[in-house]
């Protein structure tokens, strides 16, 4: 693990239109190692999403204008010729999104939507690529993967389509996962399984998992590392047992105290962090959270922190002590 | 729970869809709500719990009086389906339950102006008093939703709700769609408004950490039935039911100490409301039932919702922790 | 099965409303019904006891009510009855005629699909470039321009001018052969079908636009899928739905289209069949005229429906089995 | 070039295409015979007694090869012996007689063009209904027929060489009803005739062919086969000129010529036919009650300008009904006067407050036009003219109608005028509804000009008729209409016929380059 | 702060369309023919119904722009005039075939049950009648004018916006807003004008532009069939329909050409209007 699987420098992200920018990612940094898991949270339209599908190149280059590297393996993704970049797509770093329904092709049959992608990287027959599929169906277990090959997503439960998402993410045996927000759409029960599904699959393939999500308690359960963003940014990395018992950054704090926790308490008060999420159009002069923060100095309201000590937190209030 | 001061009753509440056309089966029929009995006392809230699709939203949609049932709904003394009770209801969703074509002053004054007794200077006044009790500026009242983020939106929504009065305030994953941190100001204003208001509340949800904060009483639900309801601290702390057991052992936590021995999984995946199994409608997904060597009884008959002797209020409905043997605790067969 | 016969018999009541509406507008139609089969001259020289006697020979001094019940009781048996100005049965008439509209119409069905579709996905794909703006420019001339005009040009350029093609008709008579058709089918079908496929191609195009934003497809990009079969599988099968109301819509229309069509290009289809027997108040031959395109129309919504069933697995028809 | 080729084609396959604008129907019974178009058909078709011969008035031999006026009322016909029926049976004197037998006894089946020669012999309307004989015809020898006149009539053979007169098979028809005639399939689909050319092939509402009859009684034809297309737009008729998918056409708009000059493969030619465009009124109705009011139609419609700049002055003013001797000393021209035009309505009292409506059939080629260039010129002298176009059914209905209000003025062409002064006294019988003019001195005095066989007699008593409808004007008669003639110049023999539709009475003797 | 005049969505759309090219070159086409339409007579030289036959079919020149057509008569003044007939029947048709769908989409999606299945019965049947063939009688039945082509056009479109209407109608009721609307005690009639029809008015719209488009190219299609307008009364459609004649179709495109790319030009300035409203309206666009 001397050599890191994926290395992301500057990754910024700017979409534009006729009358604005919006600036969603802004001067990324992170790196993964082969086999680790690292989780994004922040709140709705930090950035999360558009980060993830920055590192497949997937951002679309209509409207976005994509900055910094993004290097996998050594190779620098975003410079890949596109016949390469499909490649790598699927096979080496595979994703799964938020909402099964409508991220299953609703009319392809989910055994082939799982077929596909190995048909798509690898030469093999149709049928050989049927029976991966039927196989990664069993070992993402789904009951009766042989009988149910040929439905359609809408004849599949939540959890299932998760499932096949996953399967089809699978099929290629990849080193990073990246998993955005896999059980927001799926009700508790379902979401526990679907987890510990993935935890088990990441020590088996021995693969790399970004899990985004905005639920803390979520990753607390999953990830060895938690990277917060805010605003674009990552404002604060650490290991996940470090940020839950002493968050640095006051927005980490503040999401902290603000998410309900099954162990609370009954009737505790939540600490809502207050003010609303912020979407930058323009490179801010100040810190992103001053008007949300209780804990603001002069210098929040002049400069936009740069990322101070070991765990690269994004505040002035750890500017001396690193 | 007790029968005095209560606002909010319901006796054997059951809503059915028939899908319309020429060639229906009976088989399409989906008992939505099946037959659910509670009631509510003024400044208390209820949280209903269950997986999506159990028919939560379509219990508070017969509790405000906008979905067909049989049974029984009493809403401070008004029963029946008058036009004007005073429950009212806040959405999931913030950004489809505001007319975007119209301001969020009309939208807070409907209620007001559908009682017919406030004169238009009044019917403003009033708005502006709504809006400022959840938060927002009274000035705003001429704005459009799409001006507005959705924690504003569902405040605009809760004091359109509050706007007619009511008695009882249910509330239809009102947080859901919300990030975290906004949820968190949602859940508070709630509290706050009823300590101020003193309305008893109906809180359906499947966010069980939420209801931590604010439930007096928990039901959990399971295809259109109580499968268990009770005080929140003793549901949370000692639940009765395989099923609520389960729940709270999937919710994700935060701490520490994974406490291994109460990773519960369930097996199996949301039931199918079209394809109800009989007797037990838990017993395919239900530990107990297997561990107790597959009861008869648990295949044949339905099981009511029981009080233990030393918790009146905690009722469950289980063959096999509030059989014959005695109620028992759930913990203590699943060791 | 049962889908298609229960949805036959739910046409029943339309045809009878479609034919009830028809005659009676028809009986308010000013103009002597004996002037379908009396020549003008001969209708100023009849007295009025005369023409009672022949109207009453050929049935036309029925009450309203009894002349549609009398309709309605032959066509229970099958019979259309004879067309008073030919005098030839209605239904052989009418067989003839719907066989060379379906020459000309079928064609144009084909060209519309074959040429519209593709552009759409096309122009799709190639969203706001320059190939996108010069198939959409053509499209959108060849909806603006009134039909006849597009027809009489053509047949200006290509028949009278460069003599590449025959200018109207069916056959060269006495030359008969597959080809010699083919030649005359080319223009009139090329107008129809050009209109057909401009509308399909818009439809085509704005509904593959909004599919290759949905999230299956950001899936498919995921995984690594090549383009081809990306736009070819994907994107397109779902983006058909729309277009498939469309097409169904337009079966009708493109009947209309033809009635323009045939009469510009002296083709004796149901076109001018309908506009004969309505200018000639001939009832019996009015009625088979409403019976074939009401029945035409009700075949291209059970059609459309079978379509989108077959393309879309979500839609089952009727909940009566898949 | 393409052109040639189609050029070659057709003469080496000795063939010709050929229409007539219009739809016209393809059907084969003379009961049912209701469009001019169908005479080009029938001619090839079927055998009359006798024929129009090419230069106006003459009559030629037929499937009667000689005949002779016994007496003013009766004719006797030759019947040319070797005329065969299409199916090999010999053609006889029976035929003729059964063909007037059964026309008289179901005249009232006629649904488009009376037989008027069949019901002019005598006895004819005493059968009517019946099943009775018809006395005045007779067959002589299996050769001769014999008929008598119920009374004299000078026009008598120039009617029998109508299509509605053609000699039907009496062996294919004594069996069917003759309610169910045209509908039968020898109506519409295995007729039976005489004539040059024999049915190939019938594609309903598009076109016939014809073979030449190789056993035809006048000849064998040199031409093999002809087509008749019907139910072509003018525009789709030059387009086909042009581009050899037709060889002949007939009775064109003659604006039209201009566009065909360049094909050399063609030669076309304007020819004044037998019809007419007229301005027809409803006399009896009170707005042009008063002949003033009509007169000053004639004066205040500009003829010859419209004549000339609309229709290339294809045709020739008139001011007396079509076959009537124009140049009668004592006829009034009614030249272009809006100023007398105005005089006769204010005489009239003309209440020119009250428009009048002008129904007219949009979909006749140059009503529209002519319709708007009377409303405007009318208009000029303050006569408010609405202008209602409506389909020919409606507007046939209307001209039937008995109402005197149904219209008052509307327009009308066509017919065939121009053959002879007698043929336009149809229009003036008592149970004509058209114009509901009558009046008993000119139907005495047509009644005279057709029994008359001295032509200076006639011509006076036609004379005083011109004169008596030249002051009452019950039609307006326009200008007398020219056609758009075309042929291939290949083409030998044929030559324009008076009455257009004639043409291909002598189609036997054409023959190809 | 004062209030607005429009609602702030209409107002954001209104912004939107603005800012949007062809949707604008659209809405100034349409305007300036409408203007040219009214202001016919001023602009216009001559009588667009007096025939001058000894200036029968002149090409264009100084004295007129246009030429004249077959009659002699000004083509560029019948070809203001025709404006009058054209935007007239687009515009009438329109909004009568609008009208009538609003109300039987609209009664039929919010009445819903037995009165929405005969409404939609009626709709098929209307369908399913050939369009051009019920023209013919309804021309034949009501006599040719502007009137009754716009009947007819109507006739022909209803039943589209009909079920246009009653697709929204059903989206809207079945909205969370307008549940919220009758659990406050809002009642039907207020609920149906309060919210329902404010929330249509969006694809209504739209389909109103698109379908001007539309009911000009049927009238020019009417024409052809000679079921226009009463002539000598000039239409862009009764314009095009002289190229029927050979003649002129060959010889004196100045006749009919001006008008069918007029027609051509409304009927595209016409789509782009619509386009352009529904980028406007599209929530998606909206920020
Ligand atoms: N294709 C795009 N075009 C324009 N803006 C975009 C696009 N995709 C994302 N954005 C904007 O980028 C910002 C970041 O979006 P992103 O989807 O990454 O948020 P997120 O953190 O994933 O939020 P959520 O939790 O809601 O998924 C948002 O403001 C969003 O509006
Ligand atoms: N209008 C309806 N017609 C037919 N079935 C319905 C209708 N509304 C709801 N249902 C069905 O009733 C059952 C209960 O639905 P309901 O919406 O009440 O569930 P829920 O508990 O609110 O789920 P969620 O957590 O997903 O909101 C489901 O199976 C659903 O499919
Ligand atoms: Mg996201
Ligand atoms: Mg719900």
């Amino acid at each position: 693990m001397s050599e890191s699987l994926l290395e992301v420098e500057g990754l910024s992200v700017e979409f534009v239109s006729k009358s604005h920018s919006t600036l969603a990612v802004r001067d990324v940094n992170f790196s993964m190692a082969a086999g680790s898991s690292l989780a994004l949270v922040g709140e709705s339209g930090s950035g999360k999403s558009v980060t993830a599908l920055a590192l497949l190149g997937l951002v679309s280059t209509r409207n976005g204008r994509i900055s910094g590297s993004v290097r996998f393996q050594g190779r620098d993704v975003l410079r890949l010729p596109p016949r390469q970049l499909r490649e790598l797509r699927g096979a080496e770093i595979a994703m799964i999104f938020q909402d099964p329904l409508s991220s299953l092709n609703p009319v392809m049959s989910v055994g082939q939507q799982i077929a596909e992608v190995v048909r798509a990287h690898e030469r093999v027959s149709r049928g050989a690529a049927k029976a991966r599929a039927r196989e990664l169906l069993t070992l993402v277990r789904i009951p009766g993967a042989e009988r149910r090959f040929g439905d359609f997503p809408h004849q599949f439960s939540g959890g299932m389509r998760q499932r096949v998402m996953i399967a089809a993410a699978l099929a290629c045996r990849p080193k990073l996962l990246i998993a955005d927000e896999p059980t927001t759409a799926l009700d508790v029960t379902v979401q526990a399984q679907i987890l510990d599904l993935l935890r088990d699959l990441r020590t088996e393939f021995d693969m790399a998992t970004l899990l985004i999500t905005h639920d803390l308690a979520v990753v607390s359960e999953f990830s060895e590392r938690i990277a917060v963003m805010y605003a674009g940014r990552i404002v604060e990395t650490a290991s996940t047992r470090d940020l839950l018992d002493a968050p640095g950054h006051p927005y980490t704090r503040g999401l902290l105290a603000s998410t309900p926790q099954i162990e609370s308490e009954l009737g505790l008060r939540l600490t809502p962090i207050p003010g609303t999420p912020v979407q930058l159009l323009k490179a801010p002069t100040t810190c992103p959270f001053v008007t949300r923060c209780d804990q603001v100095l002069d210098r929040c309201r002049e400069q936009e922190p740069p990322p101070f000590g070991p765990r690269e937190i994004r505040c002035w209030l750890h500017e001396e002590g690193s | 729970m007790t029968s005095t001061g209560a606002v909010l009753r319901c006796a054997d509440v059951r809503v059915v869809f028939t899908p319309r056309g020429l060639a229906t089966a009976r088989a399409d029929r989906i008992v939505a709500v099946d037959g659910v009995s509670f009631e509510v006392a003024a400044g208390r809230t209820l949280a209903v719990v269950g997986e999506s699709g159990c028919g939560k939203s379509t219990l508070a949609r017969a509790l405000v009086g906008v979905q067909r049932y049989t049974g029984d709904i009493t809403v401070a003394q008004h029963r029946g389906a008058e036009r004007r009770r005073p429950i009212q209801l806040v959405f999931q969703d913030p950004y489809a339950s505001l007319d975007p074509r119209r301001t969020i002053g009309f939208s807070v004054s409907e209620p007001i102006r559908a009682q017919g007794r406030h004169s238009r200077a009044e019917t403003a006044k009033r708005v502006g008093e709504l809006l400022e009790l959840v938060g927002l500026d009274a000035r705003m009242s001429a704005r459009y939703p799409h001006e507005f983020s959705g924690g504003q939106r569902q405040r605009v929504a809760i004091a359109r709700a509050l706007g007619a009065d009511p008695a009882v305030l249910v509330c239809d994953e009102a947080t859901s769609a919300l990030d975290v941190s906004v949820q968190a100001q949602i859940v508070n204003l709630l509290i706050d408004a009823q300590r101020a208001q003193g309305f008893a509340m109906v809180f359906v949800t499947h966010n069980l950490a939420v209801v931590r904060q604010l439930a007096d009483d928990v039901a959990v639900m399971y295809l259109g039935r109580f499968l268990e309801v009770g005080p929140a601290a003793q549901v949370f702390a000692q639940p009765r039911h395989p099923y609520s057991e389960a729940l709270l052992s999937a919710v994700p936590r935060t701490s520490a100490i994974v406490d291994e021995h109460r990773q519960i999984r369930l097996v199996g995946d949301p039931p199918d409301p079209r394809n109800r199994p009989d007797g037990c409608h838990f017993r395919p997904r239900c530990r107990l039932y297997q561990q107790s060597g597959e009861p008869e009884v648990c295949r044949t008959r339905s099981p009511g919702l029981l009080a233990t002797r030393q918790q009146e209020a905690h009722l469950a409905a289980c063959h096999v922790t509030s059989g014959p043997a005695g109620p028992g605790s759930v913990s203590g067969t699943a060791q | 099965m049962r889908y298609v016969v229960r949805r036959l018999l739910a046409a029943i009541p339309v045809l009878i409303g479609v034919t009830l509406v028809s005659y009676l507008a028809l009986s308010f139609a000013p103009g002597d019904k004996l002037s379908a089969v009396v020549s003008q001259e001969a209708l100023l020289q009849m007295t009025e006891p005369q023409k009672a006697a022949l109207r009453h020979s050929l049935g036309l001094d029925q009450s309203l009510w009894k002349g549609y019940l009398h309709f309605l009781q032959r066509l229970v048996h099958g019979d259309l009855g004879f067309s008073l100005s030919s005098g030839r049965p209605i239904a052989s008439e009418l067989t003839e005629r719907i066989g060379v509209t379906l020459q000309l119409v079928g064609p144009s069905l084909v060209i519309g699909l074959v040429v519209g579709i593709p552009l759409g996905v096309v122009a799709a794909v190639r969203a706001d470039g320059l190939i996108d703006r010069i198939i959409t420019s053509a499209s959108t001339l060849l909806i603006v321009v009134p039909g006849f005009v597009l027809c009489l040009l053509l047949i200006d350029l290509f028949a009278v001018q460069l003599r590449w093609l025959p200018a109207s008709g069916l056959s060269s008579l006495g030359a008969e052969s597959l080809n010699d058709r083919i030649r005359h089918l080319i223009l009139p079908s090329a107008v129809l079908g050009a209109a057909l496929a401009a509308t399909l191609m818009r439809y085509t195009r704005s509904s593959v636009i909004e599919v290759l934003a949905s999230p299956y497809i950001i899936t498919a990009r995921a995984k690594g899928i090549r383009t081809r079969r990306l736009y070819g599988v994907h994107a397109l099968r779902n983006a058909l739905v729309p277009v498939i109301t469309v097409f169904g819509l337009s079966l009708p229309i493109l009947l209309a289209g033809a009635i323009i069509t045939e009469t510009v290009f002296g083709i004796p289809g149901m076109g001018s069949y309908a506009v004969d027997a309505a200018t000639r108040r001939d009832p019996g031959a009015m009625m088979g005229v409403i019976l074939v395109i009401g029945g035409g129309v009700v075949g291209a919504n059970l059609l459309t429906d079978l379509i989108y069933s077959v393309v879309d697995p979500r839609i089952r028809l009727g909940g009566a089995g898949t | 070039s393409s052109s040639s080729d189609s050029e070659d084609t057709s003469s080496a396959k000795s063939q010709l295409i050929m229409t007539y604008p219009g739809k016209f129907s393809f059907n084969f019974h003379p009961v049912a015979d209701s469009d001019s178009g169908q005479q080009i058909f029938y001619n090839l078709f079927y055998s009359n007694l006798v024929r129009r011969g090419s230069s106006a008035g003459t009559i030629v031999a037929d499937l009667a090869s000689t005949w002779e006026n016994v007496a003013a009322t009766t004719y006797t016909f030759r019947l040319n012996d070797k005329a065969k029926w299409s199916d090999g049976q010999p053609v006889t004197a029976d035929d003729v007689v059964f063909t007037a037998t059964a026309a008289a006894q179901n005249a009232d089946k006629f649904t488009g063009y009376t037989p008027t020669a069949w019901l002019a012999i005598d006895g004819a309307a005493a059968i009517a209904g019946t099943t009775k004989p018809l006395t005045g015809i007779k067959a002589v020898d299996p050769h001769t027929v014999q008929i008598t006149l119920a009374a004299p009539d000078s026009q008598y053979l120039t009617t029998l060489a109508n299509a509605v007169h053609v000699i039907l098979p009496q062996h294919a028809l004594a069996a069917v009803a003759p309610a169910t005639w045209a509908k039968s399939a020898f109506a519409t689909q295995t007729p039976i005739g005489s004539g040059p050319y024999k049915l190939a092939k019938v594609v309903p509402d598009q076109y016939l062919e014809f073979a030449a009859n190789m056993d035809y009684y006048q000849g064998a034809p040199k031409i093999k086969k002809i087509f008749v297309k019907t139910g072509m737009t003018e525009a789709g008729i030059v387009n086909q000129l042009k581009t050899g998918e037709l060889d002949v056409a007939l009775g064109m708009d003659p604006t039209n010529q201009s566009l065909l000059a360049s094909t050399s493969r063609l030669k076309t030619s304007v020819d004044v036919g037998v019809g007419t465009m007229y301005i027809q009124f409803r006399v009896d109705n009170p707005q042009v009650a008063d002949e003033r009011v009509r007169q000053a139609f004639y004066y205040g419609v500009d003829r010859a300008s419209m004549l000339k700049s609309l229709f290339g002055n294809a045709g020739k003013v008139l001011w007396a009904p079509a076959g009537f001797d124009q140049t009668g000393a004592d006829l009034n021209h009614y030249d272009y006067d809006p100023a007398k035009a105005k005089q006769l309505l204010d005489a009239a009292n003309f209440d020119y407050a009250k428009p009048l409506t002008l129904p007219y059939a949009s979909t006749e080629s140059g009503w529209d036009k002519i319709a708007a260039t009377i409303k405007d010129d009318m208009g000029k002298i303050g006569v408010n003219i609405t202008l209602a176009p409506m389909d020919e059914t409606a507007w046939s209905s209307k001209l039937s109608d008995p109402n005197p209000n149904a219209f008052s003025v509307t327009l009308n062409c066509c017919g065939t005028e121009g053959r002879s002064p007698d043929a336009s006294s149809v229009y003036y019988n008592k149970t004509f509804v058209g114009t509901k003019y009558y009046n008993d001195q000119l139907i005495g005095l047509f009644a005279a000009g057709r029994a008359e066989s001295d032509p200076a007699k006639q011509a006076t008593i036609y004379a005083q008729a011109a004169k008596i409808l030249n002051t009452a004007v019950p039609y307006n008669w326009l200008w007398a209409r020219s056609g758009l003639n075309v042929l291939p110049t290949a083409l030998q023999g044929a030559s324009i016929y008076q009455s257009v539709i004639d043409t291909t009475g002598n189609a036997w003797q054409w023959s190809l380059r | 702060m004062t209030r607005p005049l429009l609602p702030g969505s209409v107002r954001a759309a209104a912004n939107r369309f603005r800012s949007d090219g062809t949707a604008m070159f659209g809405l100034i086409v349409i305007l300036v023919t409408l203007i040219a339409a009214v202001c016919a007579p001023l602009i216009g030289r001559y009588d667009p119904n007096a025939t001058n036959l000894d200036e029968v079919m002149r090409a264009p020149s100084g004295s007129h722009w246009l030429g004249t057509d077959e009659l002699g008569r000004d083509v560029f003044t019948r070809l203001l005039y025709g404006a009058q007939t054209s935007l007239t029947v687009g515009l009438g048709a329109v909004a009568l075939s609008v009208l009538v769908g609003m109300i039987i989409g609209a009664v039929a999606g919010y009445a819903g049950g037995f009165v929405d299945g005969v409404m939609m019965r009626l709709t098929d049947i209307a369908l399913s009648i050939p369009p051009l063939l019920m023209g013919i009688v309804f021309v034949a039945i009501l006599g040719p004018s502007t009137t009754s082509v716009i009947i007819v056009i109507a006739a022909l479109s209803w039943p589209s916006f009909a079920r246009l209407v009653r697709g929204e109608v059903l989206r809207v009721r079945g909205s969370d807003y307008v549940l919220a609307s009758q659990i406050a005690g809002t009642r039907r009639l207020r609920i149906l004008t309060g919210h329902v029809l404010p929330n249509i008015m969006g694809p209504v719209t739209v389909a109103f532009g698109l379908g001007i488009g539309t009911a000009v190219l049927t009238e020019a299609g009417l024409s052809f069939l000679g079921l226009g307008v009463r002539p000598p009364q000039a239409s862009w459609g009764g314009m095009v329909t002289s190229a029927l004649s050979p003649e002129v179709l060959q010889n004196a495109k100045w006749i009919w050409l001006p008008p069918a790319g007029m027609i051509g030009l409304l009927v595209l300035a016409a789509t782009f209007v619509g386009d352009g409203l529904l980028r406007a309206v599209d929530p998606r666009t909206q920020s």
